[in-house]
């Protein structure tokens, strides 16, 4: 029965959906028909043709300089120059979760595996592990250029660590990661207040953003991906350590 | 002086007098009391005085009005008198508080705000304001006034949100609510807002006069609360209720308004209904006071009975019933206050409310019971007390329209005072006197000044009651009603005159025969109490002589089995809990699907109904 | 000022608390004491001014918006929190310094809430809010306030996972997130299309606003909560919350139908919450149940839309949150003294110590809308605006508030009532209680007896309700 | 002159009904097989109490006899005896009833005074059943006044007599109500419960004597003329002459000893609720009936 | 066709949410409606033909024809958030499991007055 109530809320919703969808039409506006989107009656538009304090022309990757978001991964401007506030705040939440699985189980003892871990398995992680870390370094490095970010970057890093708390059980997370975490966050906040006392505006970029498809390009917007590169991985990581630790005995 | 100002004032003073209350008790109480007073004398003093004044906007083009009329003056003479007494007489009570204080000034600048009022907006804001200090007041001196004063708190937000309710519905449909421009456009309004707004006003007046089926506040609330409150929750507040009465009966005239809805014995079914419940309440009251042990309860089931009283009056209208009502006004506070106050200084002596730990108080405190002499004398109706001639009047107007059934109630209630005023003072002041209370003193003298002012003033009104009919003449000369005829000494009315003075005099006469008989007999021997016929029996101790409990047993045998109206609002709130239960269960379960599939229903639901 | 710094700050101080230890309760005080001059810097003034964020014009860029109701809602915001920290000083919670970048980081999501004027970035802010909410509910000591904390969670993940599909379809089908630029949009949209990206995100909103039936999580997480989450949740996130659901609900989609659902829902909201309170055996869950009615009323009025209503709702809502941060911040101190805070045992608490009966007196006094109370100059408001509306809204008001006022005094009387069992000693007031108490006294007293004229900035919350529904919010 | 007429008035009304109930006690022994007393042995009593050595229970006590005596002299000088009437006009039924109630509160805190539980059981019978039989009279009343728009007892008289139909005739119902009612006012079987010798002790007169006794005595021979002058006045048209006041006072008065003389004693609340019967349905058809005979 | 299965995605974790009784699995049912939320928000930027939005060598002018890519600006910080929600529910379950000994929502039993 309680399935059955719960299916038929299921399908509702679907059927609420499919009536909405392809909604488009002459007379009134709605959701288009997938994969016929008219980019030109969205904002997104502007972000492509990197014109939204005024027309630069055409933006050629590798000769047009000082282009107003001179990230060649438009998903990048987006994410940390068009609308870097949003993930200042995206950034919160990830530490505002992790600070709140710190007060919830954190501090405690690491738990001890189930099963021994062979030492080759153990080498073998740290040497992964490492790897991981300069790939994921690399990643957030690029993140304007190429597909990746700081997000990514630092997820990968987190990876590393996860790798090595699942074939040590020994192992912590050194305490100096949340101290790398806080600073970062920070230095975003700074960054911030920076473009506030420089142009007056928070979070503009303020450097100049170069030829578009340098990794020195861009302005602002590589240091911030490190930054939030360096954010997520310590942050990830953090949390991590957190779910190996038992509450309770210190 | 403005009286805005003296509205202000008197808030200013009350977190003033608090402090200084914290400071020494005796000053702040007597401070109190000044101000009382010179409010009082500041209002008696506008007599015919007619003015408004407004200030104070409350919301965007509402402002508070104040002003004299003769109904303003009238009423808040009135209620300032009591209170004014009532600050007196607190001056040396012993449970005394800065708290107190604070909340009396409170109720004492509500009480004036609301009867100087001239629209319905502020009247209902100060009212509220005296309804709330009140509130809390009545639980600062006793535990179980706790239970008691839910039912106040519960009985006077169903009074007071119907009338804010009804206030603002007028300004609505009318864009005013000063009296008499509400006045006007109720003659135009249609039909069914006229009688909305009756039922919503005629609610708040029956909950705050505590009249029938409102009134079962009254006996926990006037039985618990404070002694030295008691007269001005009896006395004074329960009044505004009658002043919004008057005001729809007399300024809004109901009975023109309602000229299309069927009339029965010339007056129209809106007003009969009222009349109706106002002669309930007098018989409900009247019966459950007969019954009460506690002497603040039999005083508040009596309060009950008045007001109905006032109802009824009011409600039938016309000359006779409109100023009989005014003038019951007038004789209630009074009397009730000063019996309140008389218990108060019984109980301030004593410590208890118990008729059947009282007794024999006579010896002890002569004037409080002859205070509380004069005021059950008014209370019962009997000439030559103030309290007849508003009684009288009434009668005469139920004559007139020929309500046989009404006059019962009205009849009814002033033969069952003569039982319940009378237990009191048996089991008070009569009777044997208990050995615990042999070294009890007279009441200090500030307890003893309010009240021989309220009593001389009964007498006053008793003897002359057209010196307080001519200005009650006026008041209805104002509203557009027929006056009464009136001489030095003789009220005219419809059924024949009756003659205060002349009756008073032979009274006297008959006084001083009998006393001349009495001088003319052999001088009697002086016997003690315990000095009496008991066939044979050899009793001891005086309790053994008490009789006031259950004294009307015969009586309470009759009226055990009648269904109670006390407990209503106590199933109501079985009611609501058991409601609560069941929304419970249905929109917050413990676990967290069952809201989710509620909300998402909503969701769908509302989709596929609105799109 | 530029209100950025309202965000910037808590948000900065955040991230250094994480590792500072023991300063990062100094810097939770700091925080909020800046952000509560600075807000009252940005409330001096008028008019709607736009803030650009990143050098970025709208729409394309986000842009924060300060306007008449804005100001007023910032003030009251930042001022509540800071006497909300005062109030509950004394209170020591486990992870005491996480748990101040907990706090720190929901004051500036709410400043954000209430600042942004994009859709997409007011979902940021809402999740940052929802976590430390819930991060708040589950502080209380008892483990049921961590499965309370989980069902909160539950719902509020689907709720903006509903916010954010209504943001979706909005962009898909206006090309715009900025709320200005939409709200001139969505005048040409499929009503089919509106109507359900409304629904969507008025399920969204209407989880962190308690509306009914939405607020299944609230009784249990504002009563097992610890004395500080459970204040600033009950006292400072309504406003925030209704705020957003202001600009989003009525200002962007502003559809008729979505409005007269609101007023239903709100209604009944209303309805359930004062009957539920009326039954509840615990103080904490009685504040609970009457934050959700106090929620419904103000919705209704939102829903009713016009200015008096605005005015209205706004004074509901200012009143509500001083009035609950009183309430919540003596019943939790008060279920410390008196080791539960079920009716039998806070009988008699307020005897031993008066102060507890004046401030939870006051608090209740002030919400159940006593003259001279803030609280009653705002039924008047509601009374007059729903009366334009039906007639019979505001009968259904007036049922509930004299529920509401019956309970409400059944627990103060409670509190005095004296009892053999708790004879033993006087329990003392803590300093920072008695302090922002008197002072959240001393302010719904003010706005309960200033005149009128004195809160013009009220008057231009209505103002402003009509010329925004009308025209864009700023900023283009 | 009005003094004169007052002066006579008392002292005639003080003579008959003692006269009378002398008359009485011996009928009703007569009834009962028993000689009785003279009709002069009331007057007797009286002297002889009033000239007797007496004992006081304080202030109370005095005042309260003063009361109840000089109470029911004032109303009784608002009772016309034919053509012997002291106030025209003056003299509404309303005061009359009103004004006797001072006699009876008078009397009843004397005797509570006394601090005697007997007394003070006998008053509370006594108030308990008042409520019972003032209620249909009053009732009754209401019709009476509403049909003549009137309520003064001589312009009572006055109409009736013009008319030449007394109201007994025009009410019956009424004039039987208020006759039932009558013989409670008066205290007499079957409505003698207050006062009931054997059970307690004469209720409120247990602890007079003497003087005390003596005025007693004579205010309640005033309160019989207060109560059947008042049947008299408002259901038999009064009288034209002292005489033929008299004389129907004397048949009603006879009339009510006599059915008591046979009647056994009915307890409060039995007393109560017969009144609350057929009197009260009759008192309101009655009075109905009135209304809707002459009209609103 | 890939909005239909999306909004299927978000209908099965809706149904999941509704009759699931294990706090993992409603967690669970949590990730996949977001999962459908995400994958609704990407397909809604897709534009036939269009290009990954990133200039490179190839892909070099801004002229041509991209895929909007706002909606995957978005998608990622709503799965970041997704991200962070999912780990402060799962240290949720791990408290309740250690007070109540449980994950069985039936199971839990406490003072609900």
């Amino acid at each position: 029965m309680k399935k059955a109530i719960a299916a038929l809320i299921a399908f509702l919703f679907f059927l609420m959906f499919v009536n909405i969808l392809n909604s488009d039409s002459e007379e009134f506006k709605g959701i288009p028909k997938f994969g016929e989107v008219n980019l030109t009656e969205r904002v997104s538009n502007k972000y492509i043709s990197k014109s939204v304090s005024g027309d630069s022309g055409e933006i050629v990757y590798g000769k047009t300089e000082n282009a107003e978001s001179g990230s060649a991964n438009m998903v990048t401007s987006i994410v940390v120059n068009y609308r870097s506030f949003d993930t200042l705040g995206e950034v919160t939440v990830l530490f505002l979760a992790a600070t709140g699985v710190a007060i919830l189980i954190g501090g405690g003892q690491r738990k001890s595996l189930a099963i021994s871990v062979n030492p080759i398995v153990k080498i073998s992680a740290r040497i992964i592990a490492t790897l991981l870390l300069a790939f994921g370094a690399y990643v957030f490095i690029h993140g304007h250029l190429t597909p990746g970010g700081g997000f990514p970057g630092g997820t990968i890093i987190a990876a590393g660590t996860l790798l090595m708390l699942v074939a040590d059980d020994k192992k912590r997370t050194s305490k100096l990661l949340k101290i790398l975490e806080g600073t970062m966050g920070f230095l975003y906040v700074v960054i911030g207040i920076a473009g506030l006392l420089v142009t007056g505006s928070f979070l503009k970029n303020f450097l100049p953003t170069g030829t578009m498809g340098n990794l020195f390009s861009a302005g602002l917007i590589p240091i911030i991906y490190s930054v939030i590169g360096l954010k997520v991985g310590a942050e990830l990581s953090a949390l991590l350590d957190d779910f190996f630790a038992e509450e309770g005995r210190k | 002086m403005d009286l805005s100002m003296i509205i202000l004032i008197s808030l200013i003073a009350a977190p003033i007098l608090y402090f200084l209350a914290k400071f020494s008790h005796k000053i702040a109480y007597i401070l109190f009391s000044f101000i009382q007073v010179f409010l009082f004398v500041f209002i008696l003093l506008q007599k015919g005085i007619i003015n408004t004044v407004s200030s104070f906007e409350i919301m965007d083009g509402l402002k508070l009005n104040f002003g004299f009329t003769p109904i303003n003056w009238y009423f808040g003479s009135i209620i300032m008198l009591i209170i004014s007494m009532s600050a007196i007489f607190m001056i040396s009570i012993k449970k005394k508080s800065p708290a107190k204080l604070l909340l009396l000034s409170l109720v004492s600048t509500g009480a004036i705000g609301a009867t100087l009022s001239m629209d319905f907006l502020t009247l209902v804001i100060f009212w509220e304001l005296s309804t709330w200090s009140s509130l809390i007041l009545i639980v600062l001196d006793k535990e179980k006034s706790f239970r008691e004063a839910i039912k106040y708190v519960s009985v006077s937000a169903i009074g007071t949100y119907s009338m804010l309710y009804a206030v603002f519905y007028i300004l609505k449909s009318f864009g005013t609510v000063n009296y008499l421009e509400v006045a006007d456009k109720m003659k135009v309004a249609p039909e069914s807002s006229k009688i909305l707004i009756f039922v919503l006003f005629g609610i708040m007046a029956l909950a705050k006069a505590g009249s029938f089926p409102l009134h079962i506040w009254l006996r926990g609330s006037h039985s618990t609360a404070p002694d030295e409150f008691s007269p001005i929750l009896s006395g004074a507040l329960t009044k505004i209720g009658a002043y919004l009465l008057f005001i729809m009966v007399a300024v809004i005239p109901s009975s023109s308004i309602f000229s299309w809805l069927p009339s029965i014995g010339g007056i129209t079914l809106v007003n009969y209904v009222l009349a109706w419940l106002g002669g309930i309440s007098i018989v409900v009251g009247t019966v459950m006071a007969i019954r009460m042990e506690d002497v603040k309860e039999l005083i508040a089931f009596s309060t009950v009975s008045n007001s109905g009283y006032i109802v009824l009056a009011m409600a039938l209208g016309g000359t006779y019933g409109t100023i009989g009502g005014l003038m019951h006004v007038l004789n209630h506070a009074l009397a009730s206050a000063a019996m309140f106050m008389s218990m108060a200084a019984v109980i301030h002596r004593t410590g208890t409310t118990k008729m059947r730990e009282m007794g024999g108080l006579i010896t002890k405190m002569p004037i409080t019971f002859a205070a509380y002499l004069v005021a059950i004398i008014s209370v019962a109706g009997i000439p030559p007390m103030s309290g007849f001639a508003s009684k009288w009047l009434i009668y005469q107007q139920l004559v007139k329209n020929g309500l046989p059934f009404l006059a019962f109630a009205a009849f009814f209630g002033s033969v069952g005072s003569f039982m319940y005023v009378f237990k009191p003072l048996t089991g008070v002041f009569l009777g044997q006197l208990k050995p615990e209370h042999k070294n009890v003193k007279e009441a200090p003298f500030t307890m003893i000044l309010p009240m021989s002012i309220l009593t001389l003033l009964t007498i006053f009104w008793g003897i002359l009651p057209s010196n307080a009919i001519s200005f009650i003449n006026k008041i209805v000369h104002y509203t557009g009603g027929k006056e009464i005829q009136l001489t030095f000494s003789r009220i005219i009315a419809l059924t024949g005159q009756w003659d205060s003075v002349l009756v008073t005099m032979a009274f006297f006469v008959g006084f001083i025969i009998a006393f001349i008989i009495f001088l003319m007999g052999k001088k009697a021997r002086q016997v003690d109490l315990m000095d009496t016929y008991t066939g044979g029996e050899f009793l001891y101790t005086a309790e053994l002589y008490h009789f006031v409990y259950k004294m009307y047993r015969p009586f309470d045998r009759m009226f055990e089995k009648w269904p109670s109206m006390e407990n209503w609002l106590t199933s109501l709130s079985y009611k609501i809990k058991e409601l609560g239960a069941l929304l419970k269960t249905l929109f917050y379960p413990k676990y967290p699907q069952g809201y989710v599939a509620v909300s998402m229903l909503t969701l769908l639901v509302a989709f596929w109904w609105l799109r | 000022m530029n209100p950025t710094w309202l965000i910037a700050l808590p948000l900065g101080f955040a991230f250094l608390g994480i590792f500072a230890g023991k300063f990062s309760k100094a810097f939770l005080w700091i925080a909020s004491l800046a952000n509560a001059i600075i807000s009252l810097f940005i409330f001096n003034g008028n008019g709607v001014t736009s803030y650009i964020i990143g050098g970025w014009i709208p729409p394309y860029g986000i842009n924060l918006v300060v306007n008449d109701m804005t100001r007023v809602f910032l003030l009251a915001v930042n001022l509540i929190f800071l006497l909300a920290l005062v109030a509950t000083s004394a209170e020591i919670l486990k992870k005491d310094e996480k748990m101040s970048v907990a706090f720190m980081l929901s004051l500036a999501a709410i400043n954000g809430i209430l600042l942004t004027g994009d859709l997409f970035n007011l979902f940021v802010f809402l999740e940052i809010s929802a976590i430390s909410a819930y991060i708040m509910a589950a502080s209380g000591k008892e483990a049921i306030s961590k499965f309370a904390a989980l069902k909160y969670l539950i719902l509020g993940s689907i709720a903006s996972s509903f916010y954010l599909l209504g943001v979706i379809v909005v962009y898909a089908s206006t090309g715009t997130l900025n709320m200005a630029d939409a709200a001139a949009k969505v005048t040409s949209l499929n009503p089919n299309v509106l109507l359900a990206a409304g629904l969507l995100m008025v399920v969204g909103l209407g989880v962190e606003t308690k509306l009914f039936p939405f607020n299944g999580w609230a009784p249990d997480v504002y009563a097992n909560a610890s004395g500080r989450g459970s204040t600033i949740l009950a006292s400072v996130f309504p406003i925030a919350m209704i705020s957003a659901f202001i600009r989003v609900i009525t200002f962007v989609i502003n559809s008729g139908k979505l409005n007269e659902l609101i007023i239903v829902l709100g209604i009944t909201t209303a309805i359930i919450g004062e009957v539920l309170a009326f039954s509840q055996k615990r103080m904490k869950k009685m504040l609970a149940y009457s934050s959700i009615a106090q929620a419904g009323v103000i919705l209704m009025l939102i829903g009713i839309g016009s200015s008096k209503a605005y005015i209205g709702a706004s004074m509901l809502l200012l009143n509500n949150g001083f009035g609950k941060l009183l309430l919540f911040s003596v019943a939790s101190q008060i279920a410390l003294v008196a080791g539960s805070d079920h009716f039998e045992n806070v009988t008699g608490v307020g005897r031993k110590s008066p102060l507890f009966t004046l401030l939870f007196g006051a608090g209740a006094l002030t919400i159940v809308g006593m003259p001279l109370f803030f609280g009653f100059r705002s039924k008047l408001y509601v009374i007059s605006a729903t009366m334009d509306k039906s007639l019979w809204i505001p009968a259904v008001i007036l049922i509930t508030a004299a529920i509401e006022v019956t309970y409400y005094f059944r627990w103060i009387f409670n509190l005095v009532k004296a009892d053999a069992k708790l004879s033993e000693k006087r329990s003392p007031v803590p300093f920072g209680l008695a302090l922002a108490g008197l002072l959240a006294v001393l302010v719904v007293i003010a706005f309960g007896i200033v005149p009128e004229a004195n809160l013009d900035f009220f008057n231009r919350i209505g103002d402003l309700s009509i010329q925004l529904s009308k025209t864009l919010m700023g900023g283009m | 002159m009005t003094i004169l007429k007052g002066a006579a008035l008392l002292i005639l009304a003080f003579i008959y009904t003692v006269t009378l109930e002398g008359i009485a006690r011996k009928i009703t022994a007569r009834i009962q097989r028993r000689y009785g007393p003279p009709f002069w042995q009331n007057f007797i009593d009286i002297f002889k109490a009033l000239t007797k050595h007496s004992i006081s229970h304080g202030f109370i006590f005095d005042f309260g006899v003063l009361m109840a005596f000089g109470g029911t002299i004032a109303t009784a000088l608002f009772i016309p005896a034919g053509n012997l009437v002291v106030f025209p006009g003056l003299d509404n039924v309303f005061v009359v009833i009103y004004l006797l109630a001072i006699g009876l509160l008078g009397m009843a805190m004397s005797s509570v005074g006394s601090g005697n539980p007997n007394a003070g059981i006998g008053i509370g019978r006594a108030l308990t059943q008042m409520l019972g039989y003032e209620l249909p009279f009053l009732i009754v009343l209401v019709g009476v006044f509403f049909k003549y728009k009137n309520s003064s007892l001589s312009d009572l008289v006055n109409i009736q007599i013009e008319s030449g139909q007394y109201n007994a005739w025009i009410m019956p119902l009424g004039a039987l109500v208020a006759f039932i009612s009558l013989l409670g006012m008066l205290g007499k079987k079957p409505f003698d419960v207050f006062i009931a010798p054997a059970e307690i002790a004469s209720g409120p007169l247990v602890e007079y004597s003497g003087k005390y006794l003596g005025m007693l005595l004579i205010q309640h021979s005033f309160s019989v003329f207060i109560e059947i002058g008042l049947f008299v006045n408002l259901f038999l048209g009064g009288g034209r002459t002292v005489w033929e006041f008299l004389l129907k006072f004397f048949i009603v008065f006879f009339a009510a000893v006599i059915i008591s003389a046979i009647m056994p004693r009915f307890r409060v609340e039995q007393a109560v609720k017969f009144y609350w019967k057929w009197p009260l349905i009759l008192s309101f058809v009655q009075a109905i009936i009135v209304i809707m005979a002459t009209g609103r | 066709m890939i909005q239909y299965f999306s909004i299927m995605l978000i209908a099965i974790g809706i149904y999941g949410l509704l009759s699931q009784k294990n706090l993992v699995k409603l967690i669970v049912s949590l990730n996949i409606m977001e999962l459908g939320v995400n994958i609704f928000i990407i397909s809604i930027g897709y534009v036939a033909d269009g290009k990954v939005p990133i200039l490179s060598p190839i892909v070099n002018k801004s002229s041509m024809n991209f895929v909007d890519p706002l909606p995957q600006a978005l998608v990622l910080t709503a799965i970041v958030i997704g991200v962070g929600v999912t780990a402060l529910a799962l240290s949720l379950v791990l408290k309740v499991k250690e007070s109540y000994g449980t994950i069985e929502l039936d199971e839990i039993r406490g003072d609900n007055a």
